[in-house]
């Protein structure tokens, strides 16, 4: 479940260009190949405003161990050319260390990456591309990137293959145009940043988040979606669509937001696990049906991956800014749960064990995942098996006696009937209601059904993937979400360095876990909190709900750029 | 996709009574809405449908009530709202008859967007408005289908605006089945509902249902409405002609077309997880 | 603006009955006719599930000086019939101090109000009015009361001629029902219970807390009011409709509330103030778009009367369960407005304020009322009078330079530009931009927008107005909107019981104001919060957005019953 | 209500180029959103309006970005809801031109409601909807007007729901000026829109705008097109008679008939404040 810290030993590599030169092709093919021979990495992509076709840039990071965030500076920047290349340095921190590639041809890098100091090492890519048939540059830079990275050529020829080869690209042609790359980095020396190789058990997968999040959903035993698309999470739904088919399910696009999440009620209420996927917008739109499904006590499960905000904001950047509504959002005391990944593969079992709480619990479960998360691919270690498991909802059987929708029981759960069953008819209702389920606007009754909505989340037992905690000490960093790959890097850093330092990423928001994690904190007098929003969302929340020490540290800042380890360990080292 | 199967039943029959619920109803005496309840039950009973396959989903308005007062499966939802509910329960349960229970205001109104898609999409389902051109649970003020000149607290003088002609809508917006009752002649509705519960796509039946207490004008319906004439038609271009002239009085099955392409229906497992998870791997 | 805590003097009076049996109409005719003697109260409704005509309860208190709240029990409850009484029992608490007046004719009182021991006055209402052609029961209970209360019967007369004369009942016969009432009571001395009269200036105005916050709006400047009806916000509107075409306004009903409030922005973006009303579910379906007025800086303002919650609820009672989702139902980091007015009169003055920050800070401002705010009447002393505030919007006037419409100055506010003048053409947008306005998705900008957004909230003085403040001590009571009421009242009989105590009511939610309440709450050593939510949403928020001491109490409980001064008042004791 | 009025200018002309903002459009080359902008510059340049009097509104969307890259004022608001923050602006400032810029899945599927009920009230307003039965923005997925058969990611297959008609929806809903283009003709639309913004009521221009990135076949669209024919009809039951018939591809104005009662007007001040307040004293 807990992916570790990534190791120093990783490499950040940088591939950048205008519209049509491929920097994402080659940064996609990179990672695979590079996770072909066992390495681990991720690869996040940036690109212009423009629909189709502008400028774009892959940002990948390899290591031969698990890699959950960006670093704090790129090793190598490789660009395609030097068009647009402004709107991407904020993104591509470089130092002194770094190695800057590009064709000579295409003039000099722009004043803001030299002034890094970075290295300039001039390969005349769109030569070296000319000089076979088909040959394009992008391809020509991955096999200078095998060179110095020490990546086996045949793992990129396999992936490059086949990739481009059912476009129409002749093979042969495209393990020309690597080795011409591989060929003229050969004299490189000094420039080389080599990966050791991996050896034992090398099996990697390669996902997304959003992919990784709908197999969670596929693993809990959804089998029915209705999405409206929005950025960034279409590609969950797009990915899920024909595999849910498969299985027996259904994906429907609905009108809007508002029909997607009731019709997933509605298959949820019909006894089908049921899912939604959106981002903030959407989600705002949601927000009403959320309540019914409060009210009502109906299983459903909505995966949020968060944009930039607020209102349009910035569709295609990372944030964590959706934190609030998905904590309070709806109107009225309407509690519910709110689960967050740790990291890009965690999507995975976040997501199935939210789809298990949603349905044991007869309430609606959000999914905060962001940009980062969702469309940020890894290769990793493959997650463990698992079998689907069956929807955990408590039923009700045919019987005879009169049937109590919402009666009142130890654990705050009823059993709930499925449409079919004959004897059990009752009607589901957003109004409040006595057990039997009919209106009742009685103080006894609201009180009554407030207590068991609430009580049935509080008496549940979440066992220790509450949370996600490494190491020990009178330091902690509370964070959450895509916040803890940084965190969990600089952490390890942090102990590397001497200061012990336990690093705490909730996984499970609402209901907050007070107890938890005073237990956690006993003997931590310093918190550092982190997190990816303008208005310090989750500090927040924290001292809404948790009992903090007087001594806080807040490290927030709003999208797009990612926090990086350096700045937490900044922080950390305050207290050193 | 895990669902029940529609029981093997010993074959008796239902009676109208059988889907009534002990739940007492909000409505003002005179209601036109008690005999769209009235005329559901004697539908479902000349089906003979066994009340536990049958869901009854609303949204919210005094016609919205209607699920609790049935012995069926039944969901209260948000208003405007039932539509999308119900299209969900049916592609997940498509064994099951599901029926839309709405008002002007619910379906028309805020609910406009899913009555426009639920047409679109044809997917079998029943849908009742029970139409008396005011908001009654809020009470009183206009609705989609209310006149411009109506005077209300909310629209001194009238709203200006002309009323929808959902019949047209539904149909230019591809509904299947189009079809118009009186609450005041149960039977007519019951004969309609069963019409609109067998057609296999989606069935719009619109009633005309007094609000005795904030439109009591309403009463005169009984007087005015009439029959619709001819017979039902299966040729869009002549149902648009004729609801095009038509007053919104009349009553009967104005069209009755060829249900669209889709259809809820329960697909085959064709592929096991472990192989969809399979090419994850490198 | 602040609104005393009731005098010790109030005397409270539930009248009760079945469908058609005039107890509301009895109830408002009283408060009416008590207005006119100078008096000051108020009147609550409440009645059963049935749309029309079912049972009814009318709750009025009546004293010499202001009333804000209902008291702890009732001195008279006067049953017109007890049908339906024991839906009614948990709202009327009566001790053995009461007075139970019916018809001996209808039967005996409920075991469960007889278990109160109060006293028991049977008067035959019936056949009383029997007596008199058209004579009804109500009326005679009007006379009834008249003399218990010490109400001169002239007044009554009034009022009771003025209401129901126009339906068509014969004036001498109601003044004779209103006598024979009257007469009736003559001999029951021991059962009186008068209010002294008033003397000086008497001027009354009778009006609901919606009512005023519609004149509130009307004052500020609003001229456009878009809404889509839902209950308990529908009168709001009803009462704005025709008065805004009055003054060359225009209301219209929108499709829904999504609708109602896009017309609104479509409106102020023209350059013309504009509100729309409604409740929790509404509020739900409406912050998509509040986030948008946040990112476009479009003012405009949106009074929420909350009712039960969630979901549906319980939409004819009130409860303060939509804090949660006025504060932070917005996606993404998205700073407004959200103010709460402290009693029904105050509905005027917070709605006129709310306008006139959402113009200066070109922001949404939320104003949360409640159903017992919104539609509790009262006989109150007149609210200043006030001129209507022009619109205090910083407008960008004809120019030749370019236009930034979101240019970053000192106070975050930057002057914007109406449809119609030339040279000012710009686009507002929903999506991060540059300052000119162009959509950009760049870290600099963001952060720069973000910070201007925040900062011009912050950086705005707000005054005095923020809280409303009585008292002074060790011990502070901190509360909002309609809970406000009991707390000023067990505050002040706390005082009375020899315990200093500070009644703090926040007017302004947000943005927080730390250094202001640290300010009020220097010296103070233990904070009781007061609210009426089952999950203590405003002691999260407190909890979130400022420092308490460490002694704190919480008393807060979901509607549908009031909170009570007794109930504060036991709280404050265990200080003693 | 406090309004700007309308300016007294010199009178000189505007050339389309005066309607052309500095910003640059995020299109893809080739997109049929570029005729769009054409055309409306040229139609705006034909009618000489100020541009500061030209209110461009829109939703979310390719389509929806054209606000920005006009010369007027603009509101680029949130998805679906372009109708009606334009609906409150011509309310609110009757004397402005408002013009809405959308797409198939901004009007017709997030925006279907608003869409439906701006037809019914008629407000002086017009719509284009640049129609090119696909999510462009989100990358490829199907929409309201896009065939049950058309294979995508998130509909492997075709959604098997058949298209709406949106001008068949319009008339039933009681817009009063109903066209359709293509933005291949940039010069043929300018035309529509000029009729369109002095029509007095709703006018709705559906303009067939080819995604060239998703839908490639669309391009095929230039050769598809044909004149709708006859002049345009003020008989509602004789343009649904055209429109039942028509195959999606005919371009022209199919009805223009009288507007609703509805109009946005000023209201004059009737009473002031005091003797509003007045009526609450006792
Ligand atoms: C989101 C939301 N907005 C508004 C309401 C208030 N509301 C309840 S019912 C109703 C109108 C019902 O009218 P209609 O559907 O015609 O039913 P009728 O009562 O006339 O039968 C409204 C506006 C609500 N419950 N939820
Ligand atoms: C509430 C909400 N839901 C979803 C989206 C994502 N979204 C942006 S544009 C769009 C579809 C646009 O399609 P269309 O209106 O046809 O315009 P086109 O891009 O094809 O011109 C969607 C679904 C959003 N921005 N907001
Ligand atoms: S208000 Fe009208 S619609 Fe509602 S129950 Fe009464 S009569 Fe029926
Ligand atoms: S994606 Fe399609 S609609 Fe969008 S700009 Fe490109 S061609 Fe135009
Ligand atoms: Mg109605
Ligand atoms: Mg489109």
């Amino acid at each position: 479940m807990s992916a570790p810290f990534s190791s120093t030993d990783a490499i950040a590599i940088a591939i950048m260009g205008s519209g049509g030169a491929g920097a994402i092709t080659a940064g996609g093919l990179l990672l695979e190949a590079a996770g072909r021979v066992g390495w681990q990495g991720l690869m996040t992509r940036s690109v212009g405003p423009q629909i189709r076709g502008g400028e774009a840039l892959a940002m990948v990071r390899l290591a031969t161990s698990p890699v959950s965030a960006h670093g704090d500076r790129f090793h190598i920047l490789l660009a395609l050319d030097w068009e647009n290349a402004e709107r991407f340095v904020d993104e591509v921190p470089l130092d002194a260390d770094s190695l800057i590639i590009s064709d000579p041809a295409a003039g000099d890098p722009p004043a803001t990456l030299r002034a890094s100091g970075a290295r300039l090492l001039p390969l005349p890519l769109d030569r070296l591309a000319e000089s076979v048939p088909e040959g394009r540059a992008n391809i020509v830079a991955l096999g200078v990137l095998a060179r110095l990275l020490a990546l086996p050529l045949e793992s990129l020829e396999t992936v490059v293959v086949r990739a481009l080869a059912r476009k129409g690209v002749n093979a042969a042609y495209l393990r020309q145009t690597l080795a011409v790359g591989h060929d003229a980095a050969a004299g490189c020396n000094g420039f080389q940043r080599p990966l050791p190789p991996v050896s034992g058990d090398s099996g990697r997968w390669l996902l997304t988040g959003n992919e990784a999040a709908a197999l969670g959903a596929l693993r809990g035993g959804v089998r029915f979606a209705a999405v409206y698309p929005i950025t960034p999470a279409t590609d969950l739904a797009e990915w899920l669509a024909p595999r849910l088919e498969q299985v027996g399910g259904h994906l429907i696009q609905a009108e809007d937001e508002i029909a997607a999440l009731n019709m997933a009620l509605g298959a949820s209420y019909g006894g089908v696990p049921a899912l939604t996927s959106t981002s903030g917008p959407g989600l705002a739109l949601m927000t009403e049906t959320l309540g019914l499904a409060v009210a009502a006590e109906i299983p459903v499960v909505v995966v949020n991956v968060m944009r930039g905000g607020p209102s349009t904001g910035i569709p295609t950047k990372s944030e964590q800014s959706d934190l609030n509504i998905a904590l309070y959002g709806l109107h009225g005391d309407a509690p519910h749960l709110v689960l967050a990944p740790t990291s890009v593969s965690d999507c995975l079992f976040t997501t199935q064990w939210a789809v298990q709480l949603a349905e044991t619990l007869q309430c609606p479960a959000i999914v905060l995942s962001d940009q980062f998360l969702g469309q940020t691919q890894v290769a990793c270690e493959p997650p463990p098996a698992a079998k689907p498991t069956a929807s955990t909802r408590v039923i009700a059987s045919v019987g005879g006696e009169r049937y109590h929708r919402y009666a009142l029981t130890p654990s705050g759960v009823s059993p709930m009937a499925i449409p079919g069953v004959p004897g059990r008819q009752y009607t589901a209702d957003g109004l409040e209601h006595n057990p039997h389920g009919t209106p009742s606007s009685r103080a006894a009754d609201h009180q009554a059904q407030l207590d068991k909505r609430r009580d049935k989340l509080l008496r549940y037992d979440y066992g220790a993937a509450w949370a996600e905690v490494e190491g020990e000490g009178e330091i902690a960093v509370l964070t959450w979400g895509s916040a803890a790959g940084p965190v969990r890097e600089a952490a390890a850093r942090a102990r590397a360095q001497g200061l012990a330092v336990k690093a705490i990423a909730l996984r499970l928001l609402a209901p907050a876990q007070p107890a938890r994690l005073a237990t956690l904190l006993s003997g931590v007098r310093r918190v550092l909190v982190v997190e990816q929003s303008h208005s310090q969302q989750f500090l927040g929340y924290l001292r809404a709900h948790y009992a903090l020490p007087a001594d806080i540290l807040i490290l927030n800042q709003p999208g797009p750029l990612p926090i990086r380890p350096a700045g937490v360990l900044a922080q950390l080292s305050q207290w050193k | 996709m895990k669902r029940m199967s529609k029981p093997e039943i010993l074959h008796f029959s239902h009676a109208a009574k059988d889907y009534k619920s002990d739940v007492k109803p909000i409505w003002c005496p005179g209601c036109g809405h008690f005999g769209v309840q009235a005329a559901l039950f004697r539908a479902l009973a000349q089906l003979d449908l066994p009340p536990e396959q049958v869901a009854v989903i609303s949204g919210i308005g005094c016609s919205s009530r209607l699920p609790a007062y049935t012995e069926c499966y039944g969901f209260h939802g948000i208003h405007g709202r039932a539509l999308p509910l119900a299209t969900g329960l049916k592609l997940a349960r498509p064994e099951l008859t599901v029926i839309v229970a709405s008002g002007d205001g619910d379906a028309l109104s805020i609910g406009g967007n899913h009555f426009l898609h639920a047409c679109r999409r044809d997917v079998d389902l029943t849908c009742i408005v029970m139409d008396n051109a005011v908001y009654g649970m809020t009470k009183g003020q206009p609705s989609p289908t209310t006149a411009p000149d109506w005077n209300s607290k909310i629209a001194p003088g009238g709203a200006g605006f002309n009323p929808l002609q959902p019949l047209a809508v539904a149909l230019a917006a591809g509904a299947s089945f189009i079809a118009r009752g009186f609450s005041g002649d149960p039977n007519g509705i019951a004969h309609l509902l069963v019409e609109a519960i067998r057609h296999p796509g989606f069935a719009l039946v619109q009633v005309l249902s007094p609000c005795v207490t904030y439109r009591p004008e309403e009463k005169a319906w009984k007087q005015e409405v009439h029959a619709a004439g001819p017979e039902p038609t299966a040729d869009p271009a002549e149902a648009a002609r004729r609801l095009f002239a038509d007053d919104g009085l009349s009553t009967g099955i104005f069209y009755r077309g060829r249900p669209a392409p889709h259809a809820a229906t329960t697909r085959p497992v064709s592929r096991d997880l472990t192989t969809i998870e399979a090419a994850f791997a490198l």
